[in-house]
């Protein structure tokens, strides 16, 4: 038998495209590693610039507006009454946006049928996710601060940031209700079942990790989110934690905000140190949103 | 046809002359035999998905505690007359139902009708084994829990999964998921499930497809068995399967038309129509 | 059993059918829930529009649109919105000049080229850099990005556009690569196979199915990316100044219109005043931009369905 | 977790306005709760105006001001039935300076201020300012046009508020324009006096001269009055009827009270010196106290509002 | 099998003493019938997906412009023994390959072979009809301009539709995309594509299955004549089919195992093995 290499013809072609192949993949990758990096430079900024200043007196501590405070042997100063508002603020908000968003989405993916006023729906979904967080702000302080006359409290800024990312919990909620397979939904209605069984039985709970995971997310944007809480008036000092829906409340990115504008240069390291506490509250919402997405992504 | 809702009436292929007249009735398949008080009887059954017509004026009686099998090539419709038995067709937002389909002499497609207690009465097991992602037991408690039929749960469970075929094989894992079963498992855990709330008529939906043969082979002794007490409608695609598991069958073929429906013994030996012959013997499909 | 039992057991029998209340107690429930957004769109526009209208009862609407003076509180007064539809432009193209080739070059690389397990690594964590507060990012340019800039271009002021649109070029770029990255995965295998068939490399298969067969998914990636840009606030409030000026040089100071709204949000200028009704005018001005925006999005968006089926 | 001591008077107050003063409010906040830890203080800086809004919508009980109230402010808190009584609580001296290396120029008069950034000014170079100067482009760092800061600045030096080129780089954020002048060598920038003093290194101070001779804004110069025109007074409004609260009270006349020891800070309070919360606020921040002559008449107009509502 | 390469030789059924008796080749198909220089030879064929054996020790020759038909069970390798030929294999990363399998006396797993290349002589038809979103002109020259055979494209594309069977239905359309034509005219405009660039094998996998019986036929009758100028190698799961349109059939049964492989006509009429039997006239499968 021959043992001629029958495909040696126009392999020298197929390796130049290789080559232009090989370029782009590293072409590709340094991409990748742009953000990547940036991400690292960023976080690396941060904690340097912090280094040392996140302690244990900063996490427990009024803020103040004296920088001997914040050092060791000072009364203690920190950001406790924002992270504990900041905290406050995104529970609430997590229990209305779980509320609202997950009802809008079951009723679109579930009960809606095809219509104008459905699909005028979405569009206004598909908008409002793209409307500026400030201009949210305008909203929630014509509507829930002098409107509803909630003033600035913790419930109002909640309603705020609800509405802010109410259409990204929608969407990522309907995206979670379609990968529920129609199979497991015919087999409830195929035994019976009514329609609210079957989205109560079958439906949600195989959504669920989903749906927690874009809800999460969501949340995750708004703890960080200023501009908002800033025209819905969220207090720059404040000497204790919010303890009810109706009290005044401080959050962690307006401390933030205040502190890298004061005059003396320390004031930036502290506003550091509070950027630190938000990112790690960040990436430990991100951590836990990708925990369950890992655990139950039906495709591994 | 009503007229045959009076009482048992043993009516043989031999008796052409009850057919109605060509002219009359251009759909009705070749070959439609009466049968004795039918549980479900189809006349001049057309769906529709949005423009689409998916189903021509079937005429159709199915008759009680008998396997039906319904076969023709991919795309004739044999899903879509299944579905439109239980009104799953319901679910499909551009599906449209015009004609009558009656059960028990009641039009399922009337106003009065609910068809969330049609399908109490009517289970279904479908092409995919669908388990849900819950515990054996609770797969099969789940219809009893639905519709309200909860006491004595274990024991409905148990028997249920007994006539599945499925008691012995599980017996001792009951708490464990249904998805952890073997395909020809899941799907028999999915007839235990839809028997469970103890409906009247079962249709399945080529529920063998997806499995190996051996498991095929369990199912289709299966359904021989569940024909003693329910009224087995079932689609399938093998045709051999029609010939060896079902007492009538119904042929479509492609544009949602019921070409032929008889005895499958009739069927499969001398069909009237000759693209019946040429579909089972494989000249196509 | 009777045919009139069995008839009886299927039908309502004039009463309501199984739950039928209830289920549409819920319904109405879910109902509400969808109901609110259109009511948050209503109330977005009426609150801008309430403002808007004493702000052009005092400015024409020709002179707003067409100005390309900005200076509502500066004397002399002028009301020529163009400046601020500049900056957010400048910052806008900048970014995307940024984001969109790496975005989607990072996308193509984790659909076609990554490990699965870097993939479900580096995807997330690409997604952290689109959570950062954009407070943060603001810091970041100033201590980290204009520094850089200054190096290499050494007249540029401590606020200029570039540094804006680099941060918020970074802040979407996960936004670009996520959404194209699943526009991507979501071209079927078939596609890919026909090609490898037709003796492809990789590279070909890639740039000359992959892509163009995911292009509206990519495209609507960029624009949601876009209307993110267009409408980002405390990082170019930041870092790109607060000058509204009509300039071509990157290294120069602008003013978007949402820093501009965040300078009279928390400003001292008295509540009534022209200056602090402008704030509705260019709210307005920006709602609409992203509007439009979305809408072109919406629009390749559906183009997207039909095409996959 | 509470920190401080609980004394017994609880309640909740609530502070706004200027953003400028707001470190001043905060820090006499501060004090007080830590030493009254029942009564709740938000403080906030919404601005002057959005702050004077919602003091005279009633929805505040104090107005933290970088600039006396306006009289269509005043006449919206009438139209409400606000009472205030409005004290002068701090001084803030603007800065006007320029980078370190730059070695000409040492004062700048009113006038020239007034032609540098008067709207419309032809002065492009330092030689414009002044024959001899280095032939090089001006770069102009200042406050946004919405703080009450510029607001100050353009008032006394081009005489009309807003009147100002354009074409100078605003921000809201001194430090921001700290950080513009240092890293310009032909920049020169006009900020909060405490800006340049926490920035010493990285600045060049500059005297203004309005007529009698170069003067820095120094902490014995501002505070004798004679850092002129740029001290400007910093003012709080308390609402007239909440005095009737006794928390509320004892939180103004908190601001006239004689610090204690906890508070006595040696470059603060200076041998011989007794000051009020107010005055070393002032100072504690970066701003001026007031003179106290200025501090007797603010405490004699909180003490007959509070005899008013107590009448 | 090496003494072959000899040159041609007529290789019949009955040459029963040429096999290789069965100790020493377990595996081996029973009625494997010598081939006359056969395009495409393997010997001793496994392939694994991660510790899953696919195939095992397959031995097939396939000949020269005829059309050879892989059948047998859902799942048992048809597909994977077609992907090994022209080792798209290599793109599924557990997949790996064992043993020998030559084109043109070629091994096809040595290291010089690019598969690329390969790829460029053996065309590939699948199951679903997949036509790039690009325009019917588009999706034919993709494989030329791939290739580098970018002169008289308009030509090569004419030449590809025509001999497709597709030409007469879009000649007017060729700017309009490869997506709205039918589900059939689909599947022969992804025909025309593979074979525009002039492959020497075409290699189909299902190509009909998700078509209907017109369309079905239409392509049944394509490949019968391409197999005048290519060598054809088609898996499908009707058996009618096979028996319709090919020369030499391979059986392959679950497992992997390729049972029997001999001339159609022998197969369908007469197999070897019980289990083929079996498995074609349906007693299961
Ligand atoms: N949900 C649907 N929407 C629109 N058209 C549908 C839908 N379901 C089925 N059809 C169409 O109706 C026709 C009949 O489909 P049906 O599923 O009933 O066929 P089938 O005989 O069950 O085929 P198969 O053997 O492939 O399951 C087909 O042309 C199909 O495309
Ligand atoms: N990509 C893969 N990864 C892992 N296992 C695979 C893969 N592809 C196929 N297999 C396994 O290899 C065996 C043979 O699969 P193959 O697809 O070749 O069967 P087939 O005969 O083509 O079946 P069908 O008629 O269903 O197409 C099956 O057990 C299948 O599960
Ligand atoms: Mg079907
Ligand atoms: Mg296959
Ligand atoms: O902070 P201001 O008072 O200057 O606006």
């Amino acid at each position: 038998m021959s043992t001629s290499n029958p495909f040696a013809e126009g392999t020298d072609d197929i390796e130049r495209k290789r080559m232009i192949g090989r370029v782009f993949v590293a072409i590709c990758f340094a991409s990748t590693l742009v953000g990547i990096v940036a991400l690292v430079a960023l976080i690396a900024d941060v904690l340097y610039e912090s280094w040392g200043w996140v302690t244990w007196e900063f996490l427990t501590y009024p803020p103040s507006q004296v920088i001997e405070n914040f050092l060791p042997g000072g009364r203690g100063a920190g950001i406790y009454p924002a992270l504990v508002g900041s905290i406050f603020l995104i529970a609430l908000t997590a229990v209305f946006t779980v509320f609202l968003g997950v009802g809008a989405a079951v009723y679109l993916e579930e009960y809606a049928s095809e219509n104008w006023l459905t699909s005028f729906i979405e569009a206004n979904i598909a908008n409002l996710a793209g409307v500026p967080s400030i201009v949210y702000g305008l909203l929630g302080l014509a509507i829930f601060v002098r409107g509803m006359q909630l003033g600035s409290s913790l419930v109002a800024g909640a309603l705020t940031l609800t509405l802010l990312i109410l259409p990204i919990v929608i969407v990522s909620t309907q995206e979670a209700l379609r990968a529920v397979p129609d199979s497991q939904r015919q087999a409830a209605y195929g035994v019976g079942a009514t329609q609210w069984q079957v989205i109560r039985d079958v439906v949600l709970p195989r959504a669920l990790p989903g749906i927690m995971t874009g809800t999460i997310l969501s949340l995750s944007r708004a703890i960080g989110e200023t501009a908002p809480i800033l025209m819905v008036g969220a207090a720059t000092s404040l000497f204790v934690a919010p303890d009810g829906l109706t009290s005044s409340f401080s959050a962690m990115p307006m401390m933030i905000f205040e502190w890298a504008t004061l005059p003396e240069p320390e004031f930036q390291h502290v506003a550091a140190a509070g950027i630190v506490v938000l990112l790690t509250i960040l990436l430990l919402m991100n951590a836990v949103a990708i925990l369950i997405r890992n655990r139950y992504d039906p495709r591994s | 046809m009503t007229a045959n809702a009076g009482g048992p009436r043993t009516v043989s292929k031999s008796e052409t002359d009850d057919f109605r007249s060509e002219t009359e009735q251009e759909d009705a398949p070749l070959g439609t035999p009466r049968v004795a008080d039918p549980v479900i009887e189809s006349r001049d059954l057309d769906v529709y998905y949005g423009d689409e017509q998916a189903l021509h004026g079937i005429h159709m009686e199915i008759p009680e505690r008998k396997v039906t099998a319904l076969i023709g090539p991919s795309g004739c419709g044999k899903s879509t007359f299944l579905r439109s038995i239980n009104r799953m067709n319901d679910l499909i937002e551009i599906a449209r139902v015009d004609g009558e389909l009656s059960f028990h002499g009641k039009n399922v497609y009337d106003d009065d009708v609910d068809p969330v207690a049609l399908r109490r009465k009517i289970g279904m097991v479908f092409q995919k084994p669908n388990p849900f992602p819950k515990s054996i037991y609770d797969n099969v408690a789940y219809g009893l829990r639905v519709q309200g039929k909860a006491d004595d749960v274990d024991e409905q469970v148990h028997t249920a999964l007994e006539r599945a075929a499925l008691l012995d094989e599980v017996e001792d894992q009951l708490d464990s998921s249904g998805l952890d079963l073997s395909g020809g498992q899941q799907q028999r855990l999915c007839i235990a499930r839809a028997i469970a709330p103890d409906p009247e008529v079962i249709l399945m939906d080529e529920p063998a497809s997806a499995l190996d043969p051996v498991a095929t082979s369990k199912i289709e002794d299966l359904v021989e068995e569940l024909a003693e007490e329910y009224t087995v409608v079932i689609v399938t695609h093998n045709m051999q399967q029609a010939a060896r598991i079902s007492d009538k069958t119904a042929v479509f073929l492609t544009g949602g038309h019921l070409v032929e429906f008889d005895d499958t013994n009739k069927i499969f030996e001398n069909p009237e129509s000759d693209r019946v012959e040429d579909y089972i013997t494989g000249k196509f499909g | 059993m009777s045919q009139a039992e069995e008839t009886a057991e299927i039908t309502t029998g004039g009463a309501r059918g199984i739950d039928d209340r209830k289920n549409a107690a819920i319904r109405y429930v879910f109902f509400s829930c969808a109901l609110v957004t259109v009511l948050t769109t209503l109330g977005i526009i009426l609150v801008l529009i309430q403002g808007s209208v004493e702000f052009f009862q005092q400015v024409s609407i020709l002179e707003y649109l067409t100005g390309t003076e900005w200076s509502p509180v500066i004397r002399p007064r002028s009301y020529g919105v163009l400046p601020l539809v500049w900056g957010t432009l400048i910052i806008t193209v900048g970014s995307a000049l940024i984001a969109i080739p790496i975005g989607t070059a990072t996308a193509i690389y984790l659909s076609e080229y990554a490990d699965p397990q870097v993939r479900k690594i580096v995807k997330p964590t690409l997604e952290i850099l689109a959570g950062i507060p954009t407070i943060v990012y603001g810091f970041f340019a100033l201590s980290f990005i204009t520094p850089i800039i200054q190096y290499f271009v050494p007249d540029t002021g401590t606020f200029n556009a570039a540094a804006g649109a680099i941060v918020v070029g970074i802040m979407i770029i996960p936004m670009v690569s996520s959404l194209s990255e699943d526009a991507m995965s979501a071209v079927p295998d078939d596609l890919r196979n026909a090609a490898y068939g037709l003796g492809a490399t990789k590279f070909e298969v890639s740039t000359r199915v992959v892509v163009p067969a995911s292009l509206s998914g990519v495209i609507a990636s960029y624009i949601l990316a876009l209307s993110r840009a267009i409408g980002e606030t405390m990082a170019v409030t930041l870092a790109a100044g607060m000058s509204p000026q009509i300039t071509t040089d990157p290294f120069e100071p602008i003013q978007t219109m949402t820093a501009y709204m965040v300078q009279i949000g928390i400003s001292d200028v008295s509540v009534g005043s022209i200056g602090y009704q402008s704030l509705f005018a260019v709210g307005l001005t920006l709602f609409a931009m992203t509007l439009s925006m979305n809408l072109i999005s919406l629009w390749i968006k559906s183009r997207y369905r039909e095409e996959y089926q | 977790i509470t920190r401080g001591k609980d004394s017994g008077l609880e309640g909740e107050i609530r502070m706004d306005g200027s953003n400028t003063v707001l470190p001043h409010g905060a820090v006499v906040s501060e004090e007080f709760q830590w030493r009254n830890n029942q009564v709740e203080i938000p403080v906030r800086g919404s601005g002057t105006g959005a702050g004077f809004q919602r003091f005279c919508g009633g929805e505040t009980h104090a107005q933290n001001a970088s600039r006396p109230i306006l009289e269509e402010e005043q006449e919206r808190c009438d139209r409400n039935g606000i009472e205030y009584v409005e004290l002068e609580t701090a001084l803030d001296g603007i800065a006007v300076f320029a980078n370190p290396a730059n070695d000409w120029c040492e004062s700048l008069t009113v006038d020239e201020l007034a032609r540098i950034w008067e709207s419309g000014s032809d002065v492009e170079t330092w030689n414009d300012v002044r024959n001899g100067w280095p032939d090089e482009e001006i770069e102009l760092y200042g406050r946004d046009p919405a703080s009450g800061t510029f607001d100050y600045f353009t008032e006394e030096i081009t005489g009309e508020i807003g009147n100002i080129r354009s074409d100078y780089a605003a921000s809201a954020d001194t430090n921001v324009i700290v950080r513009g002048v240092r890293g310009d060598r032909h920049a020169l920038g006009f900020g909060g006096a405490g800006y340049y003093y926490e920035n010493e290194d990285d600045l060049k101070l500059l005297g203004v001269d309005d007529g009698d001779g170069s003067v820095k804004p120094e902490l014995a110069t501002i505070e004798r009055g004679e850092y002129q025109p740029l001290t400007r007074p910093l003012y709080t409004y308390f609402r007239v009827d909440a005095l009737a609260r006794t928390e509320f009270r004892r939180f103004a006349q908190f601001y006239f009270e004689e610090i204690d020891g906890e508070a006595t800070e040696a470059d603060i309070v200076r041998p011989g010196e007794e000051l009020t919360w107010t005055q070393w606020a002032a100072r504690r921040v970066g701003y001026y106290a007031i003179p106290d002559e200025v501090r007797e008449t603010s405490e004699t107009k909180l003490a007959d509002a509070i005899a008013e509502v107590q009448g």
